[in-house]
């Protein structure tokens, strides 16, 4: 493979060799430490998710113990969640993208932000070595429940602190993006000039910083559980199991906005490129976005219908959570429309936001039965559920991730990948996706409860198809990344504004210099999404 | 999915068609918009926009009311039937459910247990449920119903049969190793087997084997020699045992003693190569007769041979020379009373006072110049030339005196 | 960086939404309290008169007091007095010492009482008590380690500030660490009434 | 940027919020001895939540910082509230309906 070196800020830097990159304060080059890591941490946890794929394939025990399956969702769990989709955008794309995008030369707290990467890579390795060390790698699911996690005698402490690490890092990017979008916008870039990324971005680092610090404080009251036996959760000792449940979910559902805000960011950039369009209801879409924040925060308890909680509280959680689903429904018609009387361009990243959308509407929707409350006395804790997040995670989330690569890369390596592999890539993964997520919906209504590493005959035929599908997703993530990292690495040179995108990373050149901007700060004039007179560079 | 005509299922499945049907056309609309408009504006037919078309103030109030109205007849539609499913029918049969790792027991008003839930078809049944360790939850597909069982705290959940048949209960909160198998049944019988089911049965079932499946041990033990997340109790009699306690590990060879403090106290010596998670059972939950019966059953004496006779035994060997059954005192403490009276002992120099229990009567047989009864000389002979099936039903016949 | 770029007002606002995120951390504990007190008001009463208002109070009054001498640091700085500010400094992080040496020989007496999370003689004493020591322990324990924490950014702080590397021009340090430490007087402002003065 | 720095505020101004918060330290004390039932943890929250308030606006400078630091500051607290306050649509209603 031809091998040519990249030029602007990966040669630009105070330091230079691996300390230039691990001492770094360039917002771009923490970001790309960011995506690495974060990519790794994902093929290690797809691959779980294969293995728990395989164990399911027919009843009884096929390649794994139970207490092996259990360690194995665990894991996955805890990495696709804490280690990547969390930080996944906000951080990665967050880093590389937003000082550019609001006309700054980085972000508010450089410093900081180094600390927090070296915050997500230590609490990475403490969840490594929790796996391999003590008493085996921790069984509680990523929920950790009590009583269960204070009793299992596996590596829940080292666990539960490393996810209070990451805690801890999302907490400071959280501060940094608010600080920075605040204090450092370019002059002219007023707030109705924001591309949608950062909006959602914005929503996202407020719920960071106001919903993780919940996950700190439960994730400590289960490490001192554990350490002192005090009885904060035990009935006999005046404390409340389900009160746990409370704290958890009180981060963990506005959380899963976390996840899925900065995605939709991703795709509101993507469609009006793709469409030569302005992004329609642009404020519609900015605050929408603020709202699911705020709403967000006020349905975490309609993941606990079933834990024998007040019928009062079911009543306004449940109501509550139909709520939030405005906000989201009112996101899809306004991209929909986007696409009204453009002129589409069906390239990679368009492809896999038009999945987002698709798969997003799936899972979304499947969430609405889980929100009322008779429909989840059924689905709860059923595979229903897994389908449902891995729907909004992976084939929301997840998807917009594959597009932002496609879309970003090239702006950050200066090079193109191969369009025509990227587009069967994205068949393949589109296609692996539905089969299998679709099947384990569709077993979880019949009743299979989720965490089970056996099950009765009668769902046999659905999770063997789901397996299958499993194994197509595989493939089509290997070409995906396999054409990705050829297309970095020897890639045709792109130009500095290959797609004819109007925001302003794609006025400076590919792949951007130390502090972004040359001498002259940016002026900026118009809107995100105005793309008349904007002409995409030949590649 | 067969229809299903019980309330709660029909409570639930209202909702689920309801909700999925909207989505479903919802999904269809979308989809076929978003295919329509990116074949029929793509770039090769429309090589620049047709419209700058920043927003229409009148489509986004149209797109937030509408699914504000949708999703609001859901709510409404979803709470509804679900306080159907809380609200109990007056005249239901309530029964007590116990969920511990990884069994279930259900308790009938007139005391008896089982493992599975079996109810008389048509009649509304409500289980109240707790645990006795971590969360579980009480999962029945057939009939849409789900609780968590907290320890502490009673839940409940309510159904109907209306067909005679087996449905399965499952587990549905993760609780461990076990989760998976944490599955019975509840049998759904029809008046005329309900009431066959509710006489008192004489089993022929040895009493042991049923309160191991009474209290869901074989939830977790199997009873045919198959290795699991526990060992198998089959075949235990003599069988030798890698044990760890604390950090040491010793090799003993299994017998009643060994089983006694195995159930009762668990955590104190662990099997080699198993976790420390069977639960200890104290009297409440297993009283010390039950607990004989399984540890005899588990010994093959209660199967294998027939009991010997205590009263024969204790005349055979002589123990009437020196103990009376009759309060009167020969040469050692009398057998009358002793199965619930405290005595006061000498052991290791230093006096204790104890409730005799059988633990101490086996002491007190292999090894009785251990302790010896405070006003007594140590004279007695070990009786340890007996069997174990021997010894055991010596202290059986002996508590009930 | 190379470039000289310099927001304080930014670095003032990322250290407020630093304490928010210490509100809420401090807030789970303080839900455990809430539904416990509605739970238990009798218990929770017995055991707060367990607890030496004398020891809370006097801890109250060197907060306090150490809030204000902090306050006055940043005034000092700001006014050019750089001495003042010295002293008021060393005073603060004195006052720290002596909360953490009154809450040592508080909970010494406790612990010798067998009141501790997870003794038996808690246990001993009733769900409600049992909850009321645990989460006692637990929020005045963070409290205090935050206390240390506070402690140890003044004094850093107040190195620089003798070494001119916090001027008159230049003090956001001093005054974000004076926010930090403004923030965990706020929080005992709230632990006192609830733990020590409960009828 | 203009409004980097603000006027130093005088020692005078701290001494005395500093001896009102000892005298509502004194009157929480005070209070806590006189029952009045359930009102007696509202009225100590009360007084606490002075005496944060005067903390905040003069000793954390507050009252000198612009607008966006008091609507952060709302904001949190707001989300606090709901984080506490529904918490107790569960624990209250336990048992109930
Ligand atoms: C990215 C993550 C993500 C996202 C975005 C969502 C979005 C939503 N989720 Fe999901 N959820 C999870 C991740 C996510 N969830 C996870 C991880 C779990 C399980 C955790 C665990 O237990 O391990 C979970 C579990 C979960 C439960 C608990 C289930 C149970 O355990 O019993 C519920 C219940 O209400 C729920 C509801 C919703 C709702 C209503 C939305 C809404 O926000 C969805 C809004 C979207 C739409 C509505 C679709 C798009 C709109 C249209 C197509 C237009 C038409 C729409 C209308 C007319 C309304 N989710
Ligand atoms: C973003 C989040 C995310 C993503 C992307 C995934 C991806 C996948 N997940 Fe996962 N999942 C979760 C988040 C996620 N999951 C969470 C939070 C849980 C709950 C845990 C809990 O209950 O506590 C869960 C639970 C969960 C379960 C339920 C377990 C149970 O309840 O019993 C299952 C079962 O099928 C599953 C499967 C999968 C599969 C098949 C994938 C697939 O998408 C994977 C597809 C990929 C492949 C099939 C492999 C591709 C191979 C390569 C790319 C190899 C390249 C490698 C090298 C070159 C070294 N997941
Ligand atoms: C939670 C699962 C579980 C349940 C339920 C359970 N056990 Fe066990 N049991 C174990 C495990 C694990 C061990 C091995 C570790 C140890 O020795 O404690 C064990 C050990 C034993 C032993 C020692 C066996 C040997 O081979 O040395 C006996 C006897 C026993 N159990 C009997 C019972 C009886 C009787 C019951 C029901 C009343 C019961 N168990 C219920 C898990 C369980
Ligand atoms: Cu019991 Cu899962
Ligand atoms: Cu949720």
């Amino acid at each position: 493979m031809k091998q040519t070196t990249l030029t602007g800020f990966w040669q630009e830097s105070p330091r230079s060799g691996v300390l230039g990159w691990l001492l770094s304060t360039d917002h771009k080059r923490i970001g790309i430490m960011y995506l690495g890591c974060i990519i790794t941490m994902f093929l290690v946890a797809v691959c779980l998710g294969l293995a728990i794929r395989l164990e399911l394939i027919a009843p009884g025990p096929t390649i794994m113990g139970p207490q092996t399956y259990n360690a194995t969702f665990t894991v996955h769990g805890v990495i696709m969640i804490f280690l990547f989709i969390i930080p996944s955008i906000p951080a990665a794309f967050g880093n590389l993208l937003l000082p550019i995008q609001i006309g700054a030369r980085d972000v508010s707290f450089p410093r900081l932000n180094l600390l927090s990467w070296y915050f997500y890579i230590s609490g990475a390795l403490l969840a490594v070595i929790a796996i391999f060390s003590g008493g085996g790698a921790p069984d509680t699911g990523w929920t950790f429940y009590v009583p269960f996690s204070t009793q299992t005698t596996t590596n829940v402490n080292l666990a539960a602190f490393a996810a209070f690490m990451l805690g801890f890092s999302s907490i400071l990017t959280g501060i940094n993006f608010v600080t920075t979008i605040h204090r450092l916008r370019a002059q002219g870039m007023h707030w109705g000039r924001l591309p949608l990324f950062v909006w959602t971005l914005y929503a996202t680092a407020w719920i960071q910083v106001l919903a993780t610090p919940m996950l700190g404080i439960t994730l400590v009251l289960v490490m001192l559980e554990r350490i002192f036996g005090a009885g904060l959760f035990d009935a006999a000792r005046g404390g409340d199991p389900i009160l746990f449940q409370h704290l958890f979910w009180i981060y963990s559902h506005p959380a899963v906005y976390i996840m899925i805000l900065p995605g939709m960011g991703v795709i509101s950039e993507i469609i009006p490129t793709f469409s030569r369009k302005p992004l329609f209801g642009y404020w519609a879409m900015a605050l929408s976005s603020l709202a699911i924040a705020f709403a967000g925060s006020l349905v975490w308890a309609h993941h606990m219908y079933a834990s024998g909680m007040s019928d009062m509280a079911i009543l306004i959680f449940s109501f509550l959570t139909f709520i939030v689903a405005i906000p989201s429904a009112i996101k899809i018609f306004n991209w929909i429309s986007t696409l009204y009387k453009g002129s589409i361009q069906l390239a990679p990243p368009m492809l896999h936001a038009l999945a987002f959308i698709f798969n997003f509407a799936i899972g979304g929707l499947g969430g609405l039965a889980l929100g009322a409350a008779a429909a989840d006395v059924h689905l709860h804790d059923t595979t229903f559920v897994v389908g449902h997040f891995h729907y909004t995670m992976f084939g929301g989330t997840g998807f917009a991730f594959f597009a932002a690569l496609h879309y970003w890369l090239p702006k950050f390596t200066g090079r193109m990948y191969n369009h025509k592999i990227a587009m069967i890539a994205w068949a393949l993964l589109f296609a692996g996706f539905n089969v299998t997520y679709m099947s384990m919906q569709a077993v979880g209504i019949q009743g299979m409860p989720r965490r089970y590493y056996d099950y009765i005959p009668d769902f046999q035929p659905l999770n063997m198809v789901a397996t299958v599908g499993s194994w197509i997703l595989a493939v089509g993530l290997i070409l995906m990344f396999a054409n990705l990292w050829r297309g970095c690495r020897s890639g045709r040179p792109v130009g500095q504004n290959p797609w004819g995108a109007a925001t302003l990373e794609w006025q400076v050149p590919s792949p951007p210099p130390l502090e972004n901007f040359g001498a002259e700060d940016p002026v900026v004039t118009k809107g995100p999404y105005e793309y008349q007179g904007v002409v995409a560079d030949e590649y | 999915m067969n229809p299903l005509t019980n309330p709660t299922a029909q409570a639930v499945d209202n909702v689920l068609i309801y909700i999925f049907g909207f989505s479903l056309i919802l999904l269809l609309g979308i989809t076929a918009v978003t295919v329509y408009f990116v074949i029929r504006y793509r770039r090769s037919k429309c090589p620049e926009p047709t419209s700058q078309a920043h927003g229409h103030l009148g489509l986004e109030i149209l797109w937030t009311v509408l699914p504000t109205l949708i999703v609001l007849t859901m709510f409404w539609y979803g709470w509804s039937n679900y306080l159907g499913l809380r609200q109990v029918p007056d005249n239901a049969l309530e029964i007590k459910a116990t969920a511990r790792m990884w069994s279930w027991q259900f308790q009938y008003p007139d005391g008896r247990r089982e493992s599975k839930l079996y109810v008389p078809v048509g009649t509304p049944i409500k289980v109240i449920m707790t645990s006795v360790d971590v969360l579980h939850s009480f999962f029945a597909p057939a009939f849409r119903v789900k609780r968590d069982t907290v320890p502490g705290m009673e839940t409940y959940v309510w159904f109907t049969a209306t067909e005679p048949g087996s449905y399965d209960i499952f587990c549905a909160e993760y609780c461990g190793t076990g989760h998976a198998d944490m599955i019975t049944t509840i049998e759904a019988l029809n008046a005329e087997d309900y009431q066959q089911w509710s006489q008192p049965v004489v089993s022929a079932e040895p009493r042991g084997l049923t309160v191991l499946n009474e209290q869901g041990c074989t939830g977790c033990h199997s009873l045919d020699g198959s290795e699991g997340i526990a060992p198998s109790l089959f075949q235990l009699a003599g069988a030798e045992r890698a044990l760890v306690r604390g950090d040491r590990g010793e090799i003993i060879a299994i017998d009643s003693d060994y089983l006694h403090r195995a159930i009762r106290q668990p955590e104190i010596e662990l099997v080699e190569g198993y976790d420390p998670m069977m639960p200890p059972y104290d009297e409440q939950t297993i009283s010390e007769d039950d607990l004989q019966a399984v540890i005899n059953y588990l010994m093959g004496t209660a199967t294998a041979e027939p009991k010997p006779d205590a009263r024969q035994l204790l005349e055979d060997n002589g123990c009437l020379g020196c103990h009376s059954t009759d309060g009167s005192l020969i040469v050692g403490p009398t057998f009358k009373g002793i199965g619930q009276r405290g005595v006061t002992l000498e052991r290791d120099g230093k006096t204790v006072e104890i409730q005799v229990d059988a633990d101490y009567l086996r002491r007190a047989l292999l090894k009785p110049n251990e302790e010896i009864v405070q006003g007594f000389a140590p004279m007695m002979p070990a009786a340890d030339y007996l069997s174990t099936a021997e010894i055991e039903a010596l202290v059986e016949y002996l508590l009930t005196q | 960086m190379s470039i000289e770029h310099r927001d304080d007002t930014g670095a003032r606002f990322g250290m407020w939404l630093f304490l928010y995120t210490e509100v809420i951390l401090f807030s789970g504990l303080f839900i455990l309290y809430a539904v416990a007190l509605s739970k238990f008001p009798q218990d929770y009463a017995v055991a707060s008169h367990k607890l030496n208002v004398w020891f809370g109070g006097a801890n109250t009054l060197v907060l306090l007091t150490s809030s204000l001498t902090i306050a006055l640091a940043v005034s000092a700085i700001q006014m050019g007095r750089k001495k003042q500010c010295l002293t008021l400094c060393w005073v603060t992080i004195g006052l720290a010492i002596v909360f953490l040496i009154n809450k040592f020989f508080e909970w010494s007496a406790e612990i010798s009482h067998g009141i501790y999370p997870g003794s038996e003689q808690l246990a001993a004493m009733g769900p409600g008590v049992t909850s009321f020591f645990n989460l006692y322990y637990f929020t005045a324990g963070l409290h205090g380690l935050h206390v240390l924490i506070g402690a140890s950014l003044i004094a850093v702080v107040a190195v620089m500030t003798a070494q001119d590397k916090v001027t008159p021009e230049r003090y956001t340090l001093l005054e974000n660490s004076a926010l930090y430490w403004h923030l965990f007087d706020l929080v005992w402002i709230f632990l006192f009434p609830l733990y020590y003065l409960i009828l | 940027m203009t409004d980097d720095t603000h006027a130093p505020v005088p020692y005078r101004t701290f001494i005395l919020i500093w001896l009102a918060l000892l005298i509502l330290t004194a009157i929480t004390v005070a209070v806590s001895r006189v029952d009045l039932g359930a009102l007696n943890v509202w009225v100590a929250l009360g007084v606490a939540s002075i005496k944060s308030s005067l903390v905040i606006f003069f000793f954390m400078h507050l009252r000198q910082e612009s607008r966006l630091f008091k609507l952060g500051l709302l904001v949190m607290l707001m989300i606090l509230a709901v984080f506490i306050g529904m918490t107790f649509l569960d624990v209250l209603y336990r048992g109930a309906m």
